[in-house]
């Protein structure tokens, strides 16, 4: 079996209908076998704009949007004028010509005039379907079993009625039938019928596996793009027994959670980078009364309200400075929805192991911005509560909550034991949790045990890093390049380097999923082996890469930084590397056209 | 039960004669009348004197954060709905900074009992002009005497539609202690505004005294929204007791528990069942 | 003349009223001639609990502390056994027999026992005098002219009337016979009773250095130690024309100050810690909209609500990690009072310059905690608005103000101007005020313009670097340590100075007051020069060690910090230095007594 | 005034048939009716569909942060209070995650004039519930019928004692604007809730337009506060016009001038006097 993939682009105006088209296709390719993985470029508004669905498929696991376009359909003329430059030689695009003026098409690219409305209003007083003609005619430029399309569209659409799905799958046949007529497939897919591979984006993962790990209480305020975290708690509230709160604003989320995870649930709450600013007060609450909790950053393009539905990584500083003073946090950023959903568990132990806040770090382009194949789900990772306490001797009026213990972790009660009475205090306090700050602060014995009370809080990131993963290493040990990455802008990377290496090109990768606090010494040790390293990563000032040196003293010089709200592609890695190489070896390597 | 199963060993340390310690002996006589034992009492507090409350009582307690008692309340109560849930606070907490909690707290009708020791002022802080502070109340932000109208939250509460609003007074400890019972029977959302005076900064002892009735002794009638109002906005006197209640509107968790169960968070701590991975893997699918 | 100095301990009950003693003697000593510096050992309850205060005076400036103390005066038992063991050789304590047991003294220290509060009962009720009869004795103990007392008593109290200044001055003067018959002192000071010095605090130095500014609006909801702005703009706003706004909460206050920059207001909001968590999501507002403004966060010991009248320097790395997302900010930690009046003209002058909010981080140590002399105000430093535009013409629907330009900034109207209208955004946009988020975000001309306007706004990063100063450096240019610190952490270093200079180690100290942004490849090149580094703050993590890390790749690996909650004092660095001048000479150095 | 003078260049894009761009025609229609001047007015918007409402306006405008269009323009205002300034924003914005400033800034009565764009639902966000959502409804946070009681801005502004309290509909431009001109010429704060339908994820016009009536039709006397909280608690029918106006307090800013005077900030842009020195000098010795 040879790797074949294939990537598609779908374009349309908002209200088009283009994201349902798209998650169609999706479906219809990860039912036969592909792994996919996408991308929805849409606007911040409900209608008007230019929108599009991008899709990346193949029979070896994508984890990116590829290279280029192969197959277009573009339902507007501005579709068609935004993306043609992008399409490879040998791809195609599908259009209507009585709506899109193509002009003169570029070398190499075909173009597919279909009567797209024409077809669609056979089905439907409105021309909704002229992208489900389109998805035929993709399909069959794909080369994929015809009956496969109606299988998917009676999925998609059978809450819809008969009618509907009838009129879809006719739309789609006949979009189907014309273009295997006319065109011979360039660029086809391996299928494989009886391999059912299932996708979701990080968003949905995320709440399945927040769910899965015992996490039963969710609180939030809408913000895109971590809605549909929220969206899935809701729809799911009474068939998995969760508790939903929909708070006033984010302050409040974060206020609940901390009141359910100080009661003993697994609680959880979510936001956008706004919506974490509001928090902080309160994120430093849990910290310092040690409460256990996670929380979730979608990350989108900002600064401020920036670019709302559009994708970044810009929110790591933050997450080092949240609110006043030092206290200890976990941070962890999965590269994909699948990872995404299997490290909930080991967030939710931390968190309750350690008795920290735990945060976990998404953004639009894995969120709710891009599907990707799922398949190792883990639903049986151990739960671990940690220290906590049911049966409490009755001496004494309070219960010595915070304890100072060697591995800095007190037992915790939680309210509803008899005799374990305790004030959960974000003022500084002794091991019962009263107030060293209020009659006795700076007394040479309160001044002592605040010292110990800090360095126990404190201590914990040693524990916690012991337990963190370093960065995974992939590809050669010994390379030339070295690239850097956190979260999702791995993704691209891998895509890249499989083209570099076919190209004989000796780059590896490093890749931190697991963020704060690690075994710093040993990440130095890592990326110090490297000859060069470039830092690849979604925001202006390269956040990481300022982690790292603040943190070994080592500062990636080369840089590869994405601000513009787009999510980074292989492509552009692949010309950054082949850049450097040219340079450090003097011969020209052939570049990518980007 | 005895009220000494309420007793911590810390010492108030609040001002001798602070409005502060006629609230915790009524919250403990109230726990106490009703026979709610004590680990089964969360009380949630903000930042101020008044929030200095929970290291008093021997209960669960959570002191957080300025404003912010009532979102904690919530979740306590939401992940374990069997606890007893206060929050107890300050003017500046409840109806300064944290006053939106108060307002959508109330709305949806949250089980969970809301006692604000309202002194008119900033009290930790040293003296700065409250949204209770009255107009003309010199202050440390007002030196020559506040020109800022003051909120009043039992109005404002009532045109929520709040379904418990009562007003207490910390120098009559009996009375307030009843008033906090009859919130922590309601069904739902109760404020219980209780005068408790700063004799640091803003003693109202005598005005108060001097001022107050009972509005059982003019014969309110509790269910009478316009009667409720009218007391509320009274100045030249000053009305004890409950202005309004309604317990027809079932509770927030109520609601939440007809639709989700008795399933509730704290209960929760385990894998998906067998029937939750299959409606999870079907969305991903 | 030579150098003298004199370390002073006031320490009793809440409420016993030492706060106000204390501002008598640093009033009474700057009457006198003497600099001063002083601090508040205060609890966070209103009465009740141990409390002190410190004064450090001389004839020469006196930046922080001092070493040890000299005189004491204990008005409980507390206070007694507390700080007896701080007493330095020579020094002496006075108490109340009565009140006090003291048991056996140590080695040098002379026990001047006196009947306070028999004293202070002959001229009131109630026993509040004897803390005045104590100030009187301390005032014979330094060789003070028994007429200042009187003098200062007056203005101290002079708006309580005639009786209770009688009733002040006579207990005074009693205390002061009384020492000055029986003890022998053995520490003086060397007055000049023509120099009348001026003193305050850093948050009414910065209040006042604000309004000088210009700045006639303040928007704040009070919180310790920053509510002493309040106060003093509160105070003064008749006098000075101050509209004044006493906010629901933080967010407002910050909304409040960004709507009036707006405007066209010289606008500033101030507040601890949390209050500034709270304040973040607006802070990325305005600097995403470009409006100027001024923000101060007078810096106590957390995290969270912690140690609320104690003192520490934790919030940098909430500063350098601001809400979503990257955007300009300054950064600016004045190390005194004077320095905090001065810097306040620079601070509304980058904000409007550079169209940038600028913050300025205090802390409660030299803020609300502690008084020191003023010397030289500039009430003179030139107002610098930036690029205003008052006159438009009348061409075109809006008015281009965020224009892309070789400086990164855009000329500015105020609303009230004719033509001048656009729309301040948090989306992004384009030179209009436009949205670029909305229905054009990822097209390619929008996509372009994004990355334009991220670069113009982070762009103006380094034109503000070019005019921020380099740490100052203080001492010889050849030393073998360096000390390296920012705000209040370098006045107890100078202190440290003048002691190890004295014993022949070559130590110097290098000083940020401007934090950020920096030209760090220059202050790569200071820092890189030293032969052995230490960072010396008020925090557990070394907050700036990590800046410096961060921009420069330099890890400062020894650190001496202090997250006590306690000022640093000089004779922790003299330990600290010497310990490391030790190990490194292999010859062992006297130790100081801390 | 010709509302031309108030055309942006900027095509509002709100989906075709939504609520707000009646809105938008009766704010100029008001703007233009009362001959303000384009460059003396701010509009502070939030964020979410009807907070893009500057960017179709040509006035000075600041499109902030969602829930925080109250502070900039009370920051505005007092800043410069020659300006006419409005806040202009979502029910999310301003009963939601914003509303606190909306119960403070009335209780003030800053001169500011807020108009919500209410839709019953977060628009923008694509449809879940918000504050003001009625009980049963579906969206996207309640799939199966909201079991929350929402919240009736209106009875909670007249407990405030809010001076100006109406409700327009964005399907009656003249009318609204009407409303507008009389919150404008208001001595204080005043709230304009917008019935302003989302035809995309809740679309109200036929429910509103078969329940309104006009509060002038049944001669409400807007001054009987009584009156107005009941006639604010209908829910059977929809009474549209102001409910309740009351000029008898000064405005902040009518206030805050008698204390500090005309030095408004905008024109204190300066070192201090002479006298100013010696005041801030005196406090340092
Ligand atoms: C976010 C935040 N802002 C401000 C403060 C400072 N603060 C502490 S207590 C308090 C007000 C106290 O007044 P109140 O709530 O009425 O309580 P009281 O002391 O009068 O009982 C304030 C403003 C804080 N802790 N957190
Ligand atoms: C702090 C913060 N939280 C959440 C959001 C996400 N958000 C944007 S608009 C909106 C709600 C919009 O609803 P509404 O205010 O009613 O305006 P509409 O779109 O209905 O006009 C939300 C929650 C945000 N931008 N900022
Ligand atoms: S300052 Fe006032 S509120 Fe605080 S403890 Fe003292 S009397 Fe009570
Ligand atoms: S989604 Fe609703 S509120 Fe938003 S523009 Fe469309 S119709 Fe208007
Ligand atoms: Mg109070
Ligand atoms: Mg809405």
């Amino acid at each position: 079996m040879t790797d074949r993939d294939v990537t598609i682009r779908l374009g349309a105006s908002a209200g088009d209908g283009i994201q349902s088209a798209g998650e169609i296709l999706t479906r219809m390719l990860s039912v036969s076998g592909q792994y996919v993985c996408t991308y929805n470029g849409n606007q911040s508004l409900i209608r008007g704009g230019h929108v599009w669905f991008h899709l990346h498929a193949g029979n070896w696991r994508v984890t990116s949007l590829g290279f280029g376009i192969d197959y277009m359909l573009a339902l507007t003329q501005t579709a068609f004028d935004e993306h043609i430059g992008r399409i490879n030689r040998g791809g195609a695009i599908i259009f209507d010509p009585k709506v899109v003026k193509s002009g003169a098409m570029p070398d190499g690219v075909t173009a597919i005039e279909l009567p797209l409305t024409e077809i669609a209003l056979k089905y439907d007083k409105r021309p909704l379907m002229k992208n489900t003609v389109g998805i035929g005619s993709i399909a069959a430029l794909l080369g994929l079993d015809r009956k496969e399309i109606g299988e998917v569209i009676e999925l998609q659409f059978g809450s819809k009625g008969k009618a509907i799905v009838e009129g879809n799958i006719n739309a789609a046949l006949e979009g189907y039938e014309l273009t295997s007529k006319k065109f011979v497939p360039t660029k086809t897919l391996e299928f494989d019928y009886s391999k059912k591979r299932l996708f979701t984006h990080a968003d949905f993962a995320l709440a399945a596996g927040a769910v899965n790990a015992g996490c039963r209480f969710y609180a939030a305020y809408p913000m895109s793009p971590a809605s549909p975290i929220l969206h899935y708690m809701a729809a799911n509230a009474e068939k998995m027994g969760i508790t939903v709160l929909l708070a006033e604003d984010e302050i409040a989320a974060m206020g609940a959670t901390i009141g359910a995870g100080f009661t003993g649930a697994r609680a959880m709450c979510g936001t956008s980078g706004g919506g974490f600013a509001l928090m902080q007060e309160g994120f430093g609450m849990a910290a310092m009364n040690e409460t256990p909790l996670v929380v979730v950053d979608v990350m989108r393009a900002g600064p401020s309200t920036g670019l709302p539905t559009k994708t970044g990584q810009g929110d790591l500083n933050m997450m080092l400075g949240i609110s006043q003073d030092d206290f200890p946090r976990v941070i962890l950023a999965p590269r994909n929805p699948e990872e995404t959903f299997n490290i909930m568990g080991k967030a939710f132990n931390v968190a309750e192991k350690w008795q920290v806040p735990v945060i976990v770090l998404l953004d639009f382009g894995i969120g709710d911005g891009g599907y990707a194949t799922l398949e190792n789900l883990d639903f049986e990772k151990p739960i671990d509560r940690g220290k906590i306490v049911t049966e409490v001797d009755a001496e004494g009026t309070w219960f010595k909550r915070y304890e100072l213990n060697e591995d800095n972790v007190s037992p915790r009660t939680i309210p509803g034991t008899p005799n374990g009475m305790f004030v959960a205090k974000t003022d500084e306090h002794d091991e019962y949790g009263h107030d060293l700050s209020d009659v006795e602060a700076g007394l040479q014995h309160a001044v002592e045990k605040r010292v110990k009370m800090m360095k126990k809080r404190m201590g914990k990131l040693d524990g916690i890093a012991a337990e963190l993963s370093l960065p995974e290493v992939v590809g050669p040990k010994d390379a030339d390049i070295t690239l850097v990455s956190w979260g999702s802008s791995s993704n691209p990377i891998r895509e890249a380097l499989k083209k570099l290496w076919s190209e004989g090109v000796k780059v590896n990768s490093i890749e931190f999923t697991d963020v704060f606090p690690l075994r710093w010494n040993e990440v130095a040790k890592l990326l110090k082996g490297a000859r060069h390293l470039v830092d690849v990563e979604a925001n202006y000032t390269g956040q990481m890469a300022g982690l790292i040196a603040r943190e070994t003293g080592l500062v990636i010089g080369d840089r590869l930084l994405k601000y513009d709200g787009e999510p980074l592609e292989p492509a552009e890695v692949v010309e950054k590397v082949k850049s450097i190489a040219e340079k450090e070896s003097g011969i020209s390597v052939e570049h990518q056209a980007v | 039960m005895n009220t000494k199963l309420f007793e911590s060993d810390t010492r108030a340390d609040w001002c001798p004669g602070c409005g502060d310690f006629g609230a915790l002996s009524a919250v403990k006589n109230a726990l106490a009348s009703l026979d709610i034992e004590p680990h089964n009492v969360v009380i949630s507090s903000g930042i101020g004197c008044s929030s200095n409350f929970p290291g008093y009582i021997r209960t669960y307690g959570h002191h957080g954060l300025h404003g912010r008692p009532l979102p904690v309340a919530v979740g306590s109560k939401m992940a374990n709905p069997n606890l007893t849930v206060l929050a107890v606070a300050g003017d500046g907490d409840e109806y300064g900074i944290g006053f939106n909690h108060v307002v959508h707290t109330a709305r949806r009708n949250h089980d969970v009992k809301l006692l604000v020791l309202n002194n008119e002022i900033y009290g930790l802080t040293t003296g700065q002009l409250s949204p209770t502070s009255t107009y003309g109340q010199r202050t440390k932000t007002t030196p020559y005497g506040s020109s800022i109208y003051p909120l009043n939250p039992l109005s404002t509460l009532l045109g929520i539609g709040a379904t418990f609003v009562a007003r207490g007074f910390s120098g009559k400890v009996k009375e307030l202690s009843e008033i906090i019972q009859a919130a922590i029977k309601h069904r739902g959302f109760a404020l219980v505004d209780i005068l408790s005076p700063c004799v640091t900064w803003h003693d109202i002892y005598d005005q108060v005294r001097s001022k107050m009735y009972t509005l059982e002794s003019v014969g309110h009638d509790s269910s009478d929204l316009h009667a409720a109002l009218d007391r509320s906005k009274e100045t030249d006197r000053i009305p004890l007791g409950i202005f309004y209640q309604n317990e027809d509107n079932p509770s927030f968790d109520e609601l939440l528990r007809k639709g989700v169960g008795k399933q509730y968070p704290v209960d929760g701590i385990r894998h998906m069942t067998a029937e939750e991975q299959k409606v999870a893997l079907s969305i991903f699918s």
